[in-house]
């Protein structure tokens, strides 16, 4: 657990992050979206020291990171660059084996460790392993990056721009990767992007700050979506917020039609209660049909059409 | 006049005292110092400005010719690494005992500091700033003066220092064809055990180093006003 | 730098008294000292004196003449060395501890170079070695024959090696075994070397005042290997053919100086660390060559 | 004669080489000489540098102190050195009459490039990877000896080798002071009117500069033979030379 | 008009652009997309000579460019670089007159010109034209870059990435400004980016590339998404793309349904004919009405329910 309570920082007089409380729950992914120059990074690092907050209290599990060592801190603390910063001189796997290396772990284990972490974001170690990171493209950098901070297997993990420098199919892939991993593994994630999509998809909860370093609204996807708190959030979060929607609105029985008087051979393909109403319609524009049947469990609960789709993303708008 | 002073007492630069540091001496002095001070500057800044009137067409060249780079670079390295104390003679031959042989000598030595500079200074122009001038219709020449001369600056002034300061201490060889500047007066001061003369023309250099290396950071400042408040 | 190069033409402007001279010569301090008198003199005269001060003969002798008019020269010094030019770095020397005979025998190459020799001065700087007055006590040494078939260490000007008036000769005539350090001719260096006992015998000249205060003898040349370094103004012959009135004053100087008198003005350029300008002016008015 | 072909001569007779005193002695001699001297400065230097590009403090003065002796005249230093007390002309071991004062001004004339090389090599370990360093948990000494040093290392060699070659090049003016090397046989040619030893000896110490240059490039690509060798051309232009 | 004939260019033997044909009518938007390094850059740079073509002929207005002096061809178009390329030594305003200043205007029509430019790409001249580009935040910088292109009011334009700096609310701004003043002005564009979105909203057409060069399709954006030409093509699009196919359909006759019997209330928000299903379905949403008014100029000529826009995508899919 991560608690930020009255964190501010100011470089030269100029205040970067103003009085931010935040509080993310063991196993959270949460994400920090805003303008560039809003203060995610410096939010994200001062949560492992790298740069010490002006006033305010950090905690992680309860204890004051300003009197913790900042060196075993940082230790307990998986970190992604915005920069990547792989170490030029060191081949990738070695890159990937640092940490487990410094915590004293053998070579042989923190190689074998370092090649599975490897081939799980997309990358053959054998391919890859043994090059140096000037003979990889930026995306494939950046996937290092991210097998170098779960090396260790840290409890908590930060993440800052992660996916940037991937080409949008790769990083789709690996968003959806990443976002099933962290399920598995229940790590404690706070993840920087500037991409709101990217914070939808992958946030238990996203933090939206402003230029100047205010945090203007810290809820679920869907909260955030459905009722963002002012002018400013709404415009960050898109004119298309609505029809957003549809990839975070899960399909609920009070959206269906009844099945009855509705021909078998229409109900060939089906979605389960909880889909979101993003896949039902790509179903019905697939299947050419203006219904989908919805399951739930072995059964038949109802047909969703497009009117219940649109239905049900109005009541998810209001407040 | 110093002749009734030595009648009194023994200066404290007379070899029976023979101090370190003597005022007596810079005062006494004066004219021979002032004099040797202004041929050292005179003949630093002519090397220095022979060195670069000389590399910047061997640059373009080394550019133009990639092939010819590493022949450029090699000669000049060739060059730097005969010792002073052999070029100077070498060259009387063909220069005279003038004030030239050394200005050319030490231009000579100069070129390969400044061939570097520019050519490193050209190359650290950023490629996307070219190819946006290419882009835009710049043609060769305006790119070079308008885009690739001005952003090549910092770091062909970096090299201008180093090749100044070098060319301050190298000056004083010049002593061997009579034209040494404060190198006269060093050389002098060896071979008299004049301590007091040696050690006031070697703090000279030096003074005048720091001088020329202000000079050119603040010209450099002034010259480039777009790297004053540089970005971090 | 252009102030710093002579100006050729304006050496031309007039002749007799007047115009432009270029003065070269050693910087050692009594070669100073000499040149700093031919240009007091040549001041008088009207002239406009420029002097140069190089470290070795061979630096003004490719100038001279040209660039260079008038050098304050040494008489064998310079006809071994315009023989060595002339014929090969191994050729035979041509001086002698015999002035007519090596003036006589130096005219040829003279008149190749296109230079001519004034009135030679009866003070002669020649090389003389010393040793410490202990060393002489103790060994009984006053004499460079009293070396014979030593092992001797040489503090000495580099040029010595293989000279008949240095280490040739003191090798070949005195059979002295040397070893040359080449800490320069009445040096500190050589000073200082020869009192730490890091060598035995040190290169003077026979002008030298100073070695008494410092507890140093001067060793005879009893077997004559000194050739005759009589004080003599080197001219070059066309400039003297314009300018006919610099010979008078010079060959004036030439007869007011000895070797006593040189030997003098010279401790008080070395040790006193007076300026050779100053030295030659006083000594100049003191002889009414200069009011 | 020509000069050429005296020089020619003087190159290829056998006697100008062997002997005491001849060429292949004070090559030796000044091979030594150059070598310790090269290792005096770095004993001092590095540390130094290293500690203060680490640190990140202290660089600009250090630079600009260390740039700045480039304007020392080695020869005056070298003259003073002797001339004082301490150390003055005394014989050292192997290195010969005034041993001392010559590796105590050939050290410090190496000083600049290695301050200056090793200092910038280190401040120029980018940022981000600094930062991914310390996000890791590494200590300043892990920091320092797993990622600063081995980063900066192809570029210190630079500066060694640059040092190595100036030194080698100016050890010749311990000549001045009766020294080692084949600075004497350079001042003897000249004193004595033997141009083509002076120029004959010269030209012997300019080749073994160049193949000191070209075996100090060679081993420098022995010590980092994968990596892709960018030296940034600021660092190049402040250490002014051949990197 | 812009003709690519067979156009090839290789590297070092690798083909980086393969035979590709490609024309783009005078005063037409054409994007060129496709994943990173398939060559997108290259053939934009073979148009202005920035790259010779290994094999094949470029004509601009029936003229063919490799018989033009560079120089000249140059300052008739105009270029926009991926890595934006200010002149670091310039002031912003300096920046933007350099091709006025090319072409030989006065320095004060230039300037005027310049301060005019810069405030159309939303930067204050007063506020900003006195500064160096380094004192600018990126997507500042690169709105900089576009100016300096526009500056010489030229025909033809070619961008790279234009506003792939701009963060993301700017960027849509932007984007749309962009679009406006596109057809104000009509010039000729070639715009690249690796953002589909874009893409689809800018281009008249959209060409779209493979990795090795390939041109995969090039079409009209609706015509892309309803039928991209195979899978590859269909994954780059995105799966959403039967979504995002809401921003590009535009409101049909056919879509709708009568207008009698509906209360006069409920036709209180109206869209025209023409406008894009995206809009109407957005209206419904924020008046919380299932249908839409549909006007044709003065009159109205029916309604649009949720059941209306999934018709009018599923047919919009259809070959
Ligand atoms: N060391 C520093 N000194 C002064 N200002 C700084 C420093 N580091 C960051 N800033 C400023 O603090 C503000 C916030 O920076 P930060 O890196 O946190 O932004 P960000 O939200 O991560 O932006 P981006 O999306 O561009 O990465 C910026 O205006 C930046 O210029
Ligand atoms: N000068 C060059 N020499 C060799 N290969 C090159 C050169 N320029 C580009 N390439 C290669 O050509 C390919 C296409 O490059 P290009 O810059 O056109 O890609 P792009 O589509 O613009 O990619 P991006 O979206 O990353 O900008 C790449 O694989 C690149 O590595
Ligand atoms: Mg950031
Ligand atoms: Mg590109």
């Amino acid at each position: 657990m991560i608690r930020l309570t009255g964190v501010s920082k100011e470089y030269a007089g100029r205040v970067v992050v103003q009085e931010l409380d935040l509080e993310v729950g063991r196993g959270e992914l949460v994400c920090l979206v805003g303008p560039s120059g809003c203060g995610k990074s410096t939010t994200l690092k001062m949560i492992n020291r790298l740069v010490e907050p002006t006033t305010g209290v950090i905690e992680i599990e309860g204890r004051d990171v300003t009197h913790a060592d900042p060196v075993k801190l940082r230790r307990g603390i998986g970190y992604v660059i915005q920069q990547i910063g792989l170490f030029p001189h060191q081949r990738i796997t070695t890159n990937v084996m640092t940490v487990p290396l410094l915590y004293g772990e053998s070579k042989a284990t923190a190689r074998a460790r370092a090649h599975e972490l490897l081939s799980l974001v997309g990358l053959d170690p054998e391919q890859y392993g043994e090059r140096y990171p000037h003979q990889l493209s930026g995306g494939q950098r950046q996937r290092v990056g991210v097998a170098r901070a779960l090396a260790a297997d840290p409890p908590v993990l930060l993440m800052d721009e992660p996916f940037g420098a991937v080409d949008p199919v790769v990083r789709r892939r690996l968003q959806e990767e990443f976002r099933r991993l962290q399920q598995e593994l229940g790590k404690t994630v706070v993840l920087v992007t500037h991409d709101i999509d990217e914070a939808v998809l992958l946030g238990d909860r996203v933090a939206v700050f402003a230029e100047g370093g205010r945090l203007l609204q810290y809820a679920t996807p869907a909260e955030l979506l459905a009722r963002p708190v002012n002018e400013e959030v709404a415009t960050f979060v898109g004119a298309e917020r609505g029809l957003r929607r549809l990839s975070v609105t899960r399909i609920d029985h009070e959206h269906l039609e009844p099945v009855d008087g509705i021909k078998a051979a229409e109900l060939a393909s089906t979605v389960a209660v909880g889909a979101t109403l993003e896949e039902a319609l790509a179903l019905m524009l697939r299947n050419d049909r203006a219904m989908v049947g919805v399951t739930d469990g072995p059964r038949f609960v109802g047909v969703l059409t497009p009117a219940g789709v649109h239905r049900a993303l109005r009541r998810s708008l209001r407040p | 006049m110093t002749l009734l002073a030595a009648a009194r007492e023994p200066s404290c630069y007379s070899a029976l005292v023979n101090e370190w540091w003597c005022a007596q001496y810079v005062e006494d002095r004066r004219g021979d110092i002032v004099a040797a001070t202004t041929e050292h500057l005179q003949i630093t800044v002519a090397a220095v400005v022979l060195g670069l009137v000389l590399a910047f067409p061997l640059a373009l060249l080394a550019r133009r010719y990639p092939r010819l780079e590493a022949t450029v670079l090699g000669v000049s390295t060739g060059l730097y690494t005969i010792p002073s104390l052999a070029l100077l003679p070498l060259l009387v031959p063909f220069t005279g005992l003038s004030a030239n042989t050394v200005i050319i000598g030490l231009g000579v030595y100069a070129l390969t500091v400044l061939v570097r500079g520019f050519l490193d200074g050209l190359r650290s122009v950023p490629d996307d700033v070219v190819e946006s001038a290419v882009g835009l219709g710049y043609g060769p020449t305006r790119l070079l003066f308008k885009v690739q001369l001005p952003l090549a600056l910092p770091v062909l002034v970096a090299a201008m220092r180093v090749a100044t300061v070098s060319t301050v201490a190298l000056t004083t060889v010049g002593t061997l064809v009579s034209y040494g500047g404060l190198g006269d007066l060093i050389s002098h001061g060896v071979q008299r055990n004049f301590r007091a003369e040696l050690v006031t023309a070697a703090v000279l250099c030096v003074l005048l180093a720091v001088l020329l290396d202000i000079l050119l950071v603040v010209m450099q400042r002034l010259l480039t006003p777009w790297t004053r408040q540089a970005a971090r | 730098g252009d102030d710093l190069a002579e100006d050729d033409d304006s050496k031309d402007a007039g002749s007799g008294g007047g115009g432009k001279v270029v003065l070269a010569s050693q910087s050692f301090d009594e070669a100073a000292l000499v040149t700093a008198m031919y240009a007091a003199l040549l001041d008088e005269a009207g002239y406009e004196v420029e002097t140069k001060l190089v470290d070795s003969r061979p630096n003004y002798l490719g100038e001279f003449p040209g660039s260079v008019d008038i050098v304050p020269e040494y008489v064998a010094g310079l006809g071994d060395q315009l023989n060595t030019d002339a014929n090969g770095e191994n050729a035979e020397p041509i001086s002698s501890s015999d002035l007519d005979a090596t003036l006589e025998a130096m005219q040829p190459l003279l008149e190749d170079k296109g230079l001519t020799l004034l009135e030679p001065s009866e003070a002669a700087s020649q090389n003389a070695y010393f040793v410490t007055q202990e060393y002489s006590e103790d060994n009984g040494v006053t004499r460079l024959s009293d070396l014979e078939g030593e092992s001797i260490k040489l503090a000495a000007h580099p040029d010595c090696a293989g000279r008949d008036d240095c280490e040739a000769g003191l090798t070949e005539v005195y059979g002295i075994d040397i070893e040359l350090l080449p800490l320069g001719y009445a040096s500190p260096q050589t000073y200082q070397s020869v009192l730490d006992g890091e060598s035995q015998l040190g290169q003077t000249g026979t002008l030298d005042g100073t070695l008494d205060d410092q507890g140093l003898v001067l060793l005879e040349d009893d077997r004559g290997i000194q050739p005759a370094q009589n004080l003599v103004p080197a001219v070059s012959v066309a400039f003297l053919e314009e300018h006919p009135d610099v010979e008078e004053p010079l060959n004036e100087l030439m007869a007011a100086l000895d070797n006593a008198t040189l030997g003098e003005l010279i401790v008080r350029v070395t040790v006193d660390r007076e300026t050779p300008e100053d030295v030659a002016e006083d000594f100049l008015e003191q002889e009414g060559l200069l009011d | 004669m020509s000069l050429f072909e005296l020089t020619w001569q003087y190159l290829t007779t056998a006697a100008s080489w062997t002997g005491s005193g001849g060429l292949l002695d004070r090559l030796a001699e000044q091979l030594l000489l150059t070598v310790t001297a090269l290792l005096m400065g770095l004993l001092v230097g590095l540390p130094v540098a290293l500690w203060l590009g680490h640190i990140g403090r202290g660089g600009f003065l250090a630079i600009n102190i260390s740039n700045i002796g480039r304007a020392v005249p080695t020869f005056a230093l070298l003259a003073v050195l002797v001339t004082a007390d301490w150390p003055g002309p005394a014989q050292l071991g192997p290195y010969g009459r005034a041993g001392l004062a010559t590796l105590i001004a050939l050290a410090l004339f190496a000083l600049p490039p290695l301050v200056t090389t090793t200092y910038t090599a280190i401040r120029e370990v980018p940022d981000d990877v600094l930062e991914a360093a310390d996000g890791m948990g590494m200590s300043g000494v892990q920091r320092f000896w797993r990622v600063e040093l081995p980063l900066a290392l192809p570029l210190m060699m630079s500066g060694v080798r640059l040092a190595l070659v100036q030194v080698w090049a100016t050890a010749t003016i311990a000549a001045l002071v009766a020294g080692p090397g084949v600075g004497a046989i350079i001042v003897s040619g000249f004193a004595r009117n033997h141009y083509s030893e002076g120029i004959g000896a010269a030209l012997v110490v300019a080749a073994v500069a160049l193949v000191l240059e070209v075996a100090a490039a060679g081993a420098q690509k022995l010590v980092e033979p994968t990596r892709e060798r960018r030296v940034p051309a600021k660092v190049r232009a402040v250490v002014g030379d051949s990197l």
